[in-house]
């Protein structure tokens, strides 16, 4: 793979913060922003979510997310146009399209990648698409340098397992435990050990993800995985800062808040590795305005 | 390819079905598929669900001659299969009683199962029960305001009703959540879906257990007279009574017609024709025809029976669909209404409003053939549960 | 004298039974008896009713080992003969089929029926549907507004159900009005009545038409052992379902229960136990046990359950009572709702509450054998009816 | 049979008039100057109804007399009794107890049979016994000079109304029509002939009921019968003159509007019938106090 945002999150030695975010949840502004106060807060990619009207990997807090969205009737191609607002506005991380299967075949794949590719997307996550219906999609953005994001669960099998996370790109997306997204407070029994096997077998990096909402619990599995992915916690706190969002005179301290939230969420990091985001900022811009990823 | 050959390895009819789930259950699917196909196999197996239907369930269920109704359609001899004398009204014991003893041979101890009307949630109870499993059902709120007393039911049997709260509170979300909520404990959870539908193997699962509907019939005919019959005919909510209606006849010749809900008209917005107003796409794991809008969120369905009311359709169908080897009808509410008014009165039958599509398609297309000829309709369920909605569109309500 | 021979020329078995009627029906019972005395050996006719019953209703019904009402039981193998899966849900249609067919072999084109809560009265309407008669169905003002949905039944199945405001507007005074009815137009209708009471022949002619009940039952219990069952149990009404199951077994020496309503306890005002405290009367047409007055003023009963309801017995019941022959035993509503909920729990069957109370009699007796006996309950119903009275008596509301 | 009021019954040439009241109906004084009215109006019997929940064989008019006494607990003891006090105050035409069986059954033939001769009862009718079952009561009527009344329909056939018809006591109750007692305005299409062929078997008169609720309709029977009977007619008058009884002012008038009915009841007859009938009155009266009739 030689897209340059993959291959700096590949070389990090971080412990790799991944937030998700619902893409136009509020609004497309606010999402830029709240995007933008990610990278700020130390994300070194983010999963951009796509509102679906039967999120089946998800819990209540994305799912009302949806709702929300939906009665926008924001689509796929308008959160695509998001991330490539995003990258416009400064976010230089790698962004990953999350979205239900049947969104992208209704848009149809072709337009599909030719709205990511023009808007700087960099992988693709497809919840509801296992590693066997996935061999297409995976060439299709392996053609375009995009990751195409692979998970496993602590029930796949040894084989299975293997089979996945060697043929992973980006990084490969381990479920912390059973169940759909949304906090918990208890993983599966397994999990470092999966973990670990994970890691021994994956090519990319590893992130856990499912249920984290806090520092304390990422660092659980700093010394087996390679970073960590935090959605509902996130998704939840926007919901809560909705109705701030939306009064002019509040927005600014909400975003302060949800900053204050985010720089809890992470655990301490070296100064220098928010400044190198912020570095590469006007590459970024320059190539998503050519309508590629560098 | 016989269809006898379908699905292939990845579960797949043609592009249709496959396993759009998750990698959370995967495992769990592969387990089902490793189970079922063990218990395929096995004669022990079949012979305790064929004693549990024949001496529990009481089948098998009688193929009628229905002398009135085919004077009132002015053409070929219609027979009933009779699968509203089942155990519990309805052709979804056949498959409760399946899953359930695959789900007791598989060694697990508790199912769920998702439901619309109830239906299927009083079937899964009422397999779980006799077979002691633990039951949880899922249920649309909205479902479970408005079918109060199958909820009753269901809780007399012992089952959990989970309500849920997400989506459009209907049949489509209770199933998004009986799948998640079988994410959560695939351990030791079996997952008894309702209808032809789901990712593999389910689709194939029900239609083994549902075939013996089309099996019996075919042997029923044979003791009548040699001819085939000139079409055979069944409603198609999931699919999962036409399925196993159709089953044994796929490969011959003879005509199959699978009737969708029409609803208010598949001209409205307001109906479930899946096949004709559907499109290509994913749900509930499967690749299949559905009912969605252009940017792929999948739209509501309409109609006046809640058992049809189902914006995809299991994958067989919609391969079948494709290939041209079943026709698919739609039938609006009105004519269902009147055909099942029809039968009620020429035949002393009250069928449910599902089934009553079927019954409608018949009674227009009877008059195509001659008095020599047969019709065959899958009479999948009665209509006792269907009372309430008669009598409130009788009143000139709506549809609750 | 073998019961085999009753009754005699007077319709009497002992000095039940009789002709206690106007003189203005006496020359329709001549006709009926002369009707049912040439049909019962006319073997086109008992085939066409057979076939019937199989192609139509769905017998034979199934004999189901109930394995978790017997754990519970904790003594004899329990066995449910399945009137429940009948069509249109009780063993009532075996009768409306055969008088029904009575009536049109009898060239009449019109019948009339009493109903209480509903459930003879669907079977009734059901089979005129079925059979293109006319059909009267009489009912207790009081009990159409308490079974709404039953009386919309009637009329989809093409019955018109004519109010009956006399008395205390239930099933007794239901059945006066049939009567009157009866005598006003008895030269082209047919008193299809609901159980086995009335006027000679119509006790015979009921028990005629439900001993398939026995008969079936006879030859299922013989294809799993030569051994006789322990005891055979019916609940008791009128008496139909209970003098159908035992007539086969009459004139052997295996025990038979008959199990009556105990209501609120015999001790209270409030049963329908005319065994245990009735007295001899006359009631529609026939002498035998009844709840009265000192006086002779026909009480009304009362039961939870609408089917047990009925102030009298079928006049062969008394006469079996007073030989001793059969036992008669009653079960409270607590009791019978106990059972209702154990039958359903343990075993998935939502059974009707006049069958649940020979369901509680079996739970309560079952220890009192081993577990190499057996005994076998007829369950003459399905509990659908009941689900309305069931969440009332749960929300602790009375009885309606 | 011995009995002198039936031996006068049975002489008369005139068409007779019979009336039946609900005993107690709407208490017992009224009933006994309802009474009184009915012989003074011309009356040859009185059939006396006793009140009974389940009355198979009425129409609306009498189930709601009975009603109405069964509310005041009016028993057959009772009706029985009021009899005796009819004769007391000068009834002295024969009396008929109209009871269903159940009635009878439950007060025990022994009792019944002491009661109704202490009363001056004259004739049973028990509506629900056919012939078949009435042997027994019929014998016991006979031993005790009381006629047992049958009753013949338009549906009896030939044999059977031969046979009940040449047994008959008192007089032969021929139903003018099927159904139940009430008004109507059409009778059986072959009453007349049936009516004939009844005089022609029948030793005692052939009286004609059902239905019959004014001396024109009466007299269409005149030529074919013996006299007729008239019920719910009666009982619908006492009915509708309720409220007037209950109030001592009114109750003379009331008594004096059911003469006038009754009147109008009745086709005009020679003066001495009604002569005659009272003449009679002081011989009942001690009759009845032995506690025999003659
Ligand atoms: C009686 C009856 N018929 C038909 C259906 C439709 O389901 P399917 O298409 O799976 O047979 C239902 C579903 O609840 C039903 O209850
Ligand atoms: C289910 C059921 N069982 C029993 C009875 C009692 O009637 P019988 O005693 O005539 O069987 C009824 C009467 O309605 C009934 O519906």
């Amino acid at each position: 793979m030689n897209n340059s945002r993959w291959k700096r999150f590949s070389n990090k030695n971080s412990f790799r913060f991944v937030p998700y975010m619902m893409g136009c949840d509020p609004d497309r502004e606010t999402s830029i922003e709240i995007a933008l106060a990610l990278q700020e807060g130390g994300a070194e990619a983010i999963e951009l979510g796509v509102p679906y009207s039967d999120p089946l990997a998800d819990g209540p807090v994305i799912q009302r997310a949806s709702q929300r969205c939906l009665e926008n009737d924001v689509s796929l191609t308008d959160v695509l146009e998001l991330a490539g607002a995003m990258r416009e506005r400064g976010v230089s991380v790698p962004v990953i399209i999350f979205t239900y299967y049947n969104l992208l075949l209704q848009l149809g794949e072709n337009r599909f990648f030719e709205l990511a590719e023009k808007n700087g997307i960099d992988g693709v996550l497809v919840p509801d698409l296992p590693f066997e219906e996935s061999a297409g999609l995976k060439k299709s953005c392996r053609d375009r340098d995009m990751a195409f994001i692979s998970l496993v669960a602590p029930t796949t099998r040894e084989e299975r397992l293997k089979e996945i996370a060697q043929d992973a790109d980006g990084f490969l997306y381990c479920i912390s435990s059973m169940g759909v997204t949304g906090k918990r407070a208890a993983f599966a029994g397994n999990v470092k050990s999966f973990l670990a096997n994970a890691q021994e077998q994956s090519r990319v990096p590893v992130l856990v993800g499912f249920g984290i909402s806090s520092s304390s619990q990422a660092m659980q599995f700093a010394g087996v995985s390679d970073g960590y992915i935090v959605g509902s916690a996130i998704v939840e706190k926007i919901e809560a800062l909705l109705p701030r969002f939306s009064q002019e005179q509040e927005r600014e301290g909400a975003i302060r808040e949800f900053k204050y939230f985010i720089n809890q969420l992470v655990p301490a990091q070296p100064e220098k590795e928010c400044n190198h985001a912020a570095e590469n900022t006007a590459d970024d811009i320059k190539a998503v305005s050519a309508g590629k990823t560098d | 390819m016989k269809t006898e050959q379908l699905p292939d390895n990845l579960g797949r009819y043609g592009r249709y079905g496959g396993k759009y789930v998750p990698e959370t259950v995967m495992s769990a699917l592969a387990e089902l598929e490793a189970g079922f196909s063990e218990a395929k196999e096995d004669s022990e197996f079949l012979n305790l669900y064929l004693k549990e239907l024949s001496s529990y369930s009481g089948r098998p269920t009688p193929l009628t001659f229905a002398e009135g109704l085919t004077k009132k359609g002015g053409g070929a001899k219609i027979f009933l299969k009779r699968e509203d004398l089942n155990h519990t009204g309805a052709h979804k014991i056949n498959n409760a009683i399946g899953q359930a003893l695959l789900a007791v041979r598989m060694g697990k101890k508790k199912i769920i199962a998702e439901t619309g009307a109830g239906q299927h949630g009083v079937a899964a109870a009422t397999a779980a029960a006799r077979y002691g499993l633990e039951c949880r059902v899922f249920m649309g709120e909205e479902d479970i305001r408005r079918q109060e007393l199958n909820v009753f039911r269901m809780k007399l049997l012992g089952a959990e009703v989970v309500p849920v709260y997400s989506g459009s509170r209907t049949l489509k979300d209770a199933t998004n959540e009986a799948i998640r909520e079988w994410v959560r404990t695939v351990e030791d959870t079996f997952y008894l879906i309702g209808s032809a539908v789901g990712p593999h193997p389910y689709p194939q699962i029900v239609k083994h257990f549902q075939k013996i509907i089309g099996e019996e019939t075919s042997s029923q005919l044979k003791d009548i007279t040699d001819q085939d019959p000139s079409c055979i005919i069944a409603c198609v909510g999931g699919g999962s009574n036409a399925i196993g209606m159709f089953a044994p006849f796929i490969d011959s010749s003879i005509p199959l017609v699978g009737v969708e809900a029409g609803g208010k008209g598949t001209s409205t917005g307001f109906h479930a024709a899946t096949m004709e107003k559907g499109t290509l796409g994913v749900i509930h794991g499967s690749m299949t025809r559905l009912l969605q809008t252009e940017n792929g969120q999948i739209i509501e369905p309409y109609s006046v029976s809640a058992g049809l009311d189902y914006p995809g359709v299991g994958p067989e169908h919609a391969y079948l669909y494709e290939s041209g080897r079943v026709a698919y009808e739609s039938v609006t509410d009105e004519e269902a209404l009147d055909a099942l008014q029809t039968l009620c009165s020429e035949e002393g039958i009250l069928c449910a409003i599902e089934s009553a599509h079927a019954v409608a398609y018949a009674l227009k297309a009877a008059s195509k053939y001659t008095e020599n000829e047969m019709m065959v309709i899958c009479l999948s369920g009665r209509g006792d549960k269907d009372v309430h909605t008669l009598i409130s569109r009788r009143e000139g309500g709506s549809d609750e």
